[in-house]
């Protein structure tokens, strides 16, 4: 793989096998992610972008989920690999969030405790150097405060408080990666547009790559550098945002354009 | 769903149970081989024969005349309990359920009162209070059994009161009765039926207790649980005799279980 | 670590089920050292234990270990001297004088005085509270006591019977509280009890008869009359009296099954005074109606005796055998009188039949069955104890009901005055002149040979007008581990446990 | 155009809730969710009404319809205003098919007899652009979009001169979202419909209103034309909002 | 705290209620505790004479205040037909009673909460299948027949224990519990089929929420997901249920000490309602009533514990 090349996924193809009759649900999907770089998913409900997204992260169960194709990882293929050593990169090296944050945390049990999971699994730190390192994460995605909400409980912090929690959870042991699936359409504009600059920074100082799925190509455009625009498990067109702002080739990306209100001057 | 097989599997066994015991107790109004309560001496406990299928009992009648009439009093019994239950129970529950408020509080008090009372002491002081037959047997149980009912009515209705197509019968001018009754209620069905089974299944456990404490039906009317509890004297001599009610009221227990189970995982 | 503590947690409590359940087995048998016997009654004392305020059969033939009265009844009717070593009878059976038995000691070790006998009788006589303790001791004029050594009981009139009443119980003046601490002069005397599970009782050393047998006993509660057959078969209890015909057919041979009769009268009794009872026709139509063969064939595996009339073979002297054949079967001659009585098809009345006994509950379900025969409709309604006390017994609100009447003492007056037409028991509303005429001069007449006369003149006369529908004297089976023997059938409604002892002795 | 007279005037609209968390004896204190807020709707007119989840904005819906206790004063020129919900899912009746769904407001007008009402319903389908065939359909056999069509001829049925739309397009994709817009413009005009259009989305606001309201911790913060509370707020706090919707004049 | 009081007020509104009604029920029903007392002997003289002297003829609400006077300050009467005074006789059967129900209720839990976690995590497999069909059967039992059959099985052919063989507590503590093992497991039967049934279905329903999904993408195994994160969440249905199941235990050991004959509270209430011995049916009832609204308390304050979003409340 090319130096920088963190993430390479090949001819992906998913097909889902519980229902009665299979349906596939993604087609020949390609990815090459470079180290520090922030690539953009979009498309609407049902266009494969979240499938893709937890076959990278691993989540996608193997008894009734036949998948074809590979999933590079730093020499390793997340699709076919030993259980162990796939978890061994869960939450070590590729970290993920979720679009709701209300159901994304365990309800009986403390934020510190959640925050500290991955630690306690892939690293051997006491419990006092995990107690640091989860107040200076909390810190870190700016909940000031950090030793009180430690010892809270989930439904007694705001939306966006919370995902913020899931961040620090993901980014604890300093993953390459992070795949953020829709982390802000559950959220507020305003602290949507503060968690989208929390992820900047993040990758800025951490050189995590960022995976984002969003159905929100106003949102897509103010984070990704590259965005690939997918329709009913196909990748439609891919390239660089501003690129395919202005110019879309594809008669899907100009109909999901055109559908975002413009704000112009009407006079 | 995986669960799918299972689910038809539950129906198709469950279905052919109670069929099987529906056709058995109507038969058993119509028809029956001996007269239930005709005593032969010479047929004192007779064993299984082509004359008697399930035998004879203490007084030389025939079982199978007895389990027929007996399960017909049970399925009676038990059918009229789950009626008064499920009336009052949904009038109850959608009141307590849409209003809440003090009447709420109070009635549900009155629910936990009657569900602290042992339900035998209910039925001994209602059998005292109208004599004891099948109809006082009905009445003490259905009204030991609203309060169950009236539970589970109450929590769907607290459920769907909040729900917008509320707001809107409400909006359109629909009035609270009309939109209790014609609008939340159906919603409630699914839940209200695997509730139905489940307390068809207690009530016939609950009648055959009684006459086993003998304050049910009265003798020589047949009813099940006096069967057994009269069988147990005989067990050695004569063990069909306890063996074949007690048959007769799993399988009916049985085939309802079953079926409410398939219902429940209708929806 | 937290699913390996899970794990061992489970472990360690299924190891705790396992070694209860082991332990269940071991605990059955204490050592066998002194002699002891366990034996199943169906029903609690629940009663006081004072003698003279006890009122259920079942208390009262238990009790009767504990206490003694001046004389005692034997097995054969007769009575024996007790507490009093002699007795005369005087002035025509008015005077009666009895000379106390020395050393007879009470089981709280004082020594029985002519004070406790005087306080037992007068306190049995006592009017206060409306009628006396014993309805008998109405009679009684006066109790003296002539020296340390006699009492004299003078009656208002003379009455041959009256010395059936002297087994009244002698109790001590100083104990205050008799319903809760039983203090007799009795065989047995009284270790501890626990309500609806035992009545201790052990040997009394210092008892001036001949002593009992067998040291410590049991009396086990098993109200699940059901599963007594598993009961005696496991052993938990060692003898059972009146077990069923069928229960008794069923025991393996480690049990001996002796069979005695009830001493009790089970008949339909009719309400004299509601209608279509009040008619005679009717009755005897329904006597007519049954074959107490049948019956005894449902009930009882055609065991037991055909009663004609309110006396059984006990009282050898009165029982007349041939009133059983008054009324034979005959389904026409029935007929015949109910539509002489303004019934020809029939008619619909309820039985009413307490639900604590089996056999009269089994006795109901045939009499509904033979009643059909002549389109009569019996309907049974079972009701409690109490109820058929208050409502039935009480309250005579009742068309018929099934019930065993048995005698309180060895007089034949027990069974008969009930029916005496202002008697405050007569439950089935009987009045008949020549009945209470008949009565009358037996009780007060002083000549055995005239007082038996009368007394079946009573019996005939039940009997011809039909006042109940007679049955039965029920069959006892007295089921007894065969280690045991001695068991001793009595005329009254007791068990006499001193009598019993080990076999191997 | 003749001077429109006023559908709606809201003047020094208070709502306060019992705060229940407190315990049974504890002093309770009221959470004041608007605070005198004071605005007018000519008739026909489009008002948006912006502002973040906990602003007040759906309390004030309901003040409006008259679905919660409040002081102050709402005067409406016709009663029986109708609203649209979010959450296709939750605003059709489960249990019961399209057609039924559609009658009910019918029935319970005293409309005329079933065969008319069932003509009623097949015109309004079609007019909210679905086949008549969804009549004897359940809502879980339709698409977010059809569901979202169905509220809307639902709530036309009674003929209402003022329609409360509380974010009908946010729980849609962009596409449907356009669609159901279009609808929604299309009604405006034919109808003569007035539409108070709650949403958290300034773009979608801003395509669909021609007055727009910014409200914040239960006060309107800023009232005026599109034009100009998007080009030349006063407020800070809008300037915030069209800062984060990435929308720079 | 002022959450315990709440409850604590709405227990004694309850327990009133509860007592006030059966003292009217018997006032309603036929037969009266001077009947019962006189038996055959009665005469109608010495029955009003006796009436009198127990107050039974004052009105009901004037002997109820009596006895609810009385009962406060811990004075439970004396019992109509043992004559003896109700504390001995009931506070020796509780025990009996409460040694049952709890035997029965450990049985319940010892079996449910193995099974339910094996059936969901195995679920669709054969054992699975066959645990199900098992469970269907066992709760389809009446009791009473199941107390029969165990008696005829464990008792009669297997000897493993004497049927009728109860032994009292203070003879022979382990002799007791061991007789007690037998009905106890008659009693927990259906129950625990009920409560497999239950954790199956709720270890199935939390697995498929986003938490869990969470958690495995933190690295999590298989376990450590279903033991730290969904049985805790799983098991709040499953306490309500054991706390409905614990007051059904106590009415059905009612049954069961019938079967078994066991002079456990449940034998002395039937006996006592046919003796209508007052007295000692009130301080059952209250027992009973007690028992079953401590034990709702319990539940509540285990909800509390488990679930942080209620305590608040």
């Amino acid at each position: 793989m090319e130096k920088n090349l963190i993430l390479q996924v090949k001819d992906l193809n998913i097909e889902f096998h519980d229902h009665l009759i299979p349906e596939t649900v993604v087609y020949d999907f390609d990815l090459d992610l470079r180290v520090g770089e922030i690539v953009g998913l979009v498309g609407e409900s049902g266009s494969g972008k979240s499938m893709s997204a937890l076959a990278i992260a691993g989540l996608l169960s193997r008894k009734d989920m036949k998948k074809r194709g590979q999933i590079l990882f730093d020499g390793v293929d997340i699709l076919t690999c030993e259980r162990n050593v796939l978890r061994k990169i869960q939450g070590n090296d590729i970290g993920i969030i979720f679009q709701e944050p209300m159901t994304s945390l365990n309800p009986l049990k403390k934020i510190g405790w959640q925050v500290e999971e991955a630690l306690r699994i892939h690293t051997e730190l006491s419990k006092e150097e995990r107690y640091y390192r989860v107040i200076e994460m909390l810190r870190d995605v700016e909940l000031e405060d950090a030793e009180r909400i430690y010892h809270q409980y989930p439904h007694e912090l705001s939306g966006g408080m919370r995902q913020r929690v899931m961040i620090a959870a993901a980014m604890i042991c300093n993953p390459k990666i992070l795949i953020a699936d829709e982390p802000t359409t559950a959220l507020d504009v305003t602290i949507q547009a503060q968690i989208v600059e929390l992820l900047k920074r993040l990758n800025r100082e951490k050189q995590t790559s960022i995976l984002f799925i969003s159905h929100d190509l106003s949102l897509v455009r103010q984070l990704c550098r590259r965005v690939m625009v997918m329709q009913g498990g196909y990748v439609v067109e891919t390239g660089d945002t501003e690129e395919i702002f202005n110019h879309p080739r594809e008669a899907y990306t100009q109909k999901l354009i055109a559908a975002i209100p413009k704000v112009v001057r009407k006079s | 769903m995986k669960s799918g097989k299972k689910k038809n599997y539950n129906f198709i066994v469950g279905g052919t149970i109670t069929g099987l015991m529906l056709i058995f107790i109507i038969i058993g109004f119509f028809y029956t081989p001996y007269d239930p309560n005709a005593m032969d001496p010479s047929a004192k406990f007779a064993g299984i024969s082509l004359k008697h299928l399930m035998g004879c009992d203490n007084f030389g009648r025939d079982i199978l005349s007895r389990v027929m009439k007996g399960a017909g009093t049970t399925l009676s019994v038990a059918a009229g309990t789950v009626f008064i239950g499920t009336f009052f129970g949904i009038i109850l529950g959608a009141v307590t359920g849409y209003f809440g408020g003090i009447l709420d509080e109070i009635l549900m008090r009155v629910n936990d009162a009657i569900f602290a009372f042992p339900s035998i002491l209910l039925a001994l002081v209602f059998i005292s209070l109208l004599g004891s037959g099948t109809y006082q047997v009905v009445i003490a149980l259905g009204i030991a059994f609203i309060p169950s009912f009236a539970r589970i009515v109450r929590s769907e209705f607290i459920k769907c009161k909040n729900m917008d197509y509320v707001k809107n019968a409400r909006l359109q001018g629909a009035g609270h009765l009309r939109i209790m009754f014609v609008h939340i209620l159906p919603n409630t069905f699914t839940v209200l039926l695997s509730a139905i089974m489940i307390g068809f299944n207690n009530a016939v456990l609950a009648e055959a207790g009684m006459s086993f404490l003998g304050i049910g039906v009265q003798p020589p009317q047949a009813s099940l649980g006096r069967m057994l509890s009269e069988a147990q004297t005989y067990l050695f001599r004569a063990p069909n005799y306890a063996i074949f009610p007690g048959l007769v009221i799993i399988l009916m227990v049985l085939g309802f279980s079953l079926l409410g189970d398939a219902l429940k995982r209708e929806e | 670590m937290k699913r390996k503590g899970l794990k061992s947690l489970l472990l360690v409590f299924v190891l705790t089920t396992l070694a209860i359940a082991l332990s269940a087995c071991s605990g059955d048998k204490e050592g066998e050292n002194s002699s002891q016997i366990t034996i199943g009654i169906p029903q609690d004392l629940e009663d006081s234990l004072d003698p003279h305020k006890a009122v259920a059969a079942g208390t009262k033939e238990v009790l009767f270990n504990l206490y003694e009265g001046l004389v005692k009844p034997a097995s054969d009717g007769s009575f024996i001297p007790a507490v009093a070593s002699a007795y005369e009878e005087s002035e025509g059976g008015k005077v009666y004088t009895f000379t106390l038995r020395d050393g007879v000691k009470f089981h709280d070790g004082s020594t029985v005085t002519a004070e406790d006998v005087k306080f037992s009788l007068d306190k049995c006589a006592d009017t206060s509270a409306g009628d006396p303790l014993v309805a008998a001791f109405s009679n009684i004029e006066s109790v003296d006591i002539a020296d340390e050594k006699t009492i004299v009981v003078t009656l208002k009139e003379a009455n041959t019977e009256f010395l059936a009443y002297m087994t009244t119980a002698i109790i001590p003046a100083s104990n205050e509280n008799p319903d809760t601490n039983p203090i007799g002069t009795g065989p047995y005397k009284y270790v501890s009890r626990s309500p609806q599970e035992n009545f201790v009782v052990e040997k009394f050393d210092e008892y001036w008869g001949e002593p009992a047998h067998i040291e410590n006993v049991t009396f086990k509660i098993c109200s699940n009359t059901d599963s007594l057959v598993m009961d005696l078969e496991g052993g938990s209890i060692d003898m059972f009296a009146r077990v069923t015909a069928s229960q008794a057919a069923e025991l393996s041979d480690q049990f001996e099954v002796l069979e005695g009769t009830m001493n009790l009268v089970q008949a339909l009794y009719l309400n004299n005074a509601e209608a279509p009872f009040d008619d005679v026709r009717v009755r005897q139509a329904l006597c007519y109606a049954i074959d107490p063969d049948e019956i005894m064939m449902m009930v009882s595996d055609g065991k037991g005796t055909e009663l004609g009339s309110s006396m059984f073979p006990a009282f050898s002297k009165y029982y007349m055998e041939e009133l059983n054949d008054t009324y034979n079967q005959d389904l026409d001659k029935a007929k015949a009188l109910l539509a002489e009585a303004g019934y020809p098809d029939g008619f619909s009345f309820t039985i009413t039949v307490p639900s604590n006994y089996q056999p009269h509950i089994d006795t109901a379900q045939v009499l509904v069955e033979e009643f059909k025969a002549i389109g009569v409709n019996a309907e049974i309604q079972l009701i409690e104890w109490d109820s058929w006390l208050s409502d039935v017994y009480q309250g005579r609100q009742y068309q018929s009901t099934v019930v065993g009447v048995d005698a309180s003492n060895l007089t034949g007056a027990a069974l008969l005055q009930r029916f005496t037409s202002d008697a405050h028991n007569n439950f089935i509303n009987y009045s008949n002149a020549s009945y209470d005429e008949a009565f009358d001069k037996a009780i007060y007449s002083t000549d055995d040979a005239e007082k038996t006369k009368y007394y079946q003149e009573c019996e005939r006369i039940l009997s011809e007008d039909a006042a109940n529908v007679y049955i039965q004297d029920l069959p006892e089976f007295v089921a007894i581990n065969k280690k045991y023997t001695g068991y001793e059938f009595y005329p009254l409604y007791v068990q006499d446990i001193a009598k019993l002892r080990l076999a191997e002795e | 155009m003749t001077e429109q007279k006023d559908i709606l005037t809201v003047s020094s609209l208070c709502v306060s809730f019992q705060d229940r968390s407190k315990g049974l004896f504890q002093k309770k204190n009221r959470i004041q969710v608007l605070k005198n807020v004071s605005f007018s709707m000519k008739e026909g007119e489009v008002l948006g009404l912006v502002g973040e989840s906990g602003s007040g904005k759906s309390t004030l819906a309901k003040a409006i319809l008259g679905l919660i206790p409040y002081e102050g004063k709402i005067t409406q020129v016709s009663s029986y205003p109708q609203m649209i919900f979010q959450d296709p899912y939750g605003s059709l009746n489960p249990a019961k098919k399209v057609g039924w769904i559609l009658e009910e407001p019918l029935r319970l007008k005293g409309g005329p007899d079933s065969a008319k009402r069932k003509e009623r319903v097949r015109e309004m389908l079609i007019r909210v652009g679905l086949d008549e065939k969804f009549a004897d359909r359940y809502p879980n056999q339709l698409s977010g979009g059809q569901r979202q069509r169905v509220c809307i001829a639902g709530a036309l049925m009674q003929e209402p001169r003022l329609l409360i739309a509380d974010e009908p397009v946010s729980a849609l994709d962009v596409t449907i979202q356009a669609q159901i817009l279009e609808l929604l413009e299309r009604l405006h005009k034919e109808m003569g419909l007035s539409i108070l259009f709650i949403s958290h989305d300034l773009r979608v606001v801003y395509q669909m209103c021609d007055n727009v309201m910014i409200m914040k911790g239960g006060e309107l913060v800023e009232q005026g034309t599109v034009e100009e509370v998007y080009f030349h707020h006063k407020n800070e706090y809008t300037g915030n909002l069209l800062q984060a919707a990435g929308i720079h004049i | 705290m002022k959450y315990a009081g709440k409850k604590l007020l709405t227990m004694f509104l309850t327990l009133f209620a509860v007592t006030l009604f059966v003292f009217l029920a018997f006032h309603v029903i036929s037969g009266d505790p001077a009947s019962s007392m006189l038996g055959t002997e009665a005469t109608p003289a010495r029955l009003e004479a006796l009436r009198e002297e127990m107050g039974l003829n004052d009105p009901v609400l004037v002997q109820y205040a009596r006895w609810a006077g009385r009962f406060l300050t811990g004075d439970m009467g004396t019992s109509y037909s043992y004559r003896m005074p109700v504390s001995d006789m009931v506070t020796d059967k509780i025990p009996v009673t409460l040694t049952l129900t709890i035997l029965a209720f450990f049985m319940m839990v010892l079996i449910s909460i193995p099974l339910g976690i094996y059936t969901a995590k195995h679920a669709g497999g054969v054992i699975d299948r066959i645990i199900y069909i098992f469970n269907q059967i066992i709760m389809a039992f009446p009791p009473f027949f199941s107390g029969i059959l165990i008696t005829l099985l464990f008792g009669r052919i297997f000897k493993l224990f004497t049927p009728g063989g109860y032994i009292s507590y203070e003879k022979n503590f382990w002799g007791f519990v061991g007789y007690l093992f037998f009905p106890a497991l008659a009693i927990a039967l259906p129950k625990a089929a009920m409560a497999v049934k239950l954790l199956r279905s709720s270890v199935i329903g939390e697995a498929r929420l986003d938490y869990v999904r969470t958690a495995y993408s933190r690295g999590n195994r298989t376990n450590d997901v279903l033991y730290k994160h969904v049985l805790k969440n799983a098991l709040i249905p499953v306490v309500t249920f054991l706390g409905m199941a614990l007051t059904d235990m106590i009415a059905g050991s009612i049954i069961i000490e019938q079967v078994f004959s066991i002079p456990g509270l449940g034998r002395i209430l039937l006996t006592s309602i046919s003796n209508r011995d007052y007295p000692v049916v009130m301080a059952i009832i209250v027992c009973i009533s007690l028992l079953v609204l401590v034990v709702n308390m319990i539940v509540d304050m285990i909800y509390g514990l488990i679930d942080p979003r209620i305590s608040v409340e």
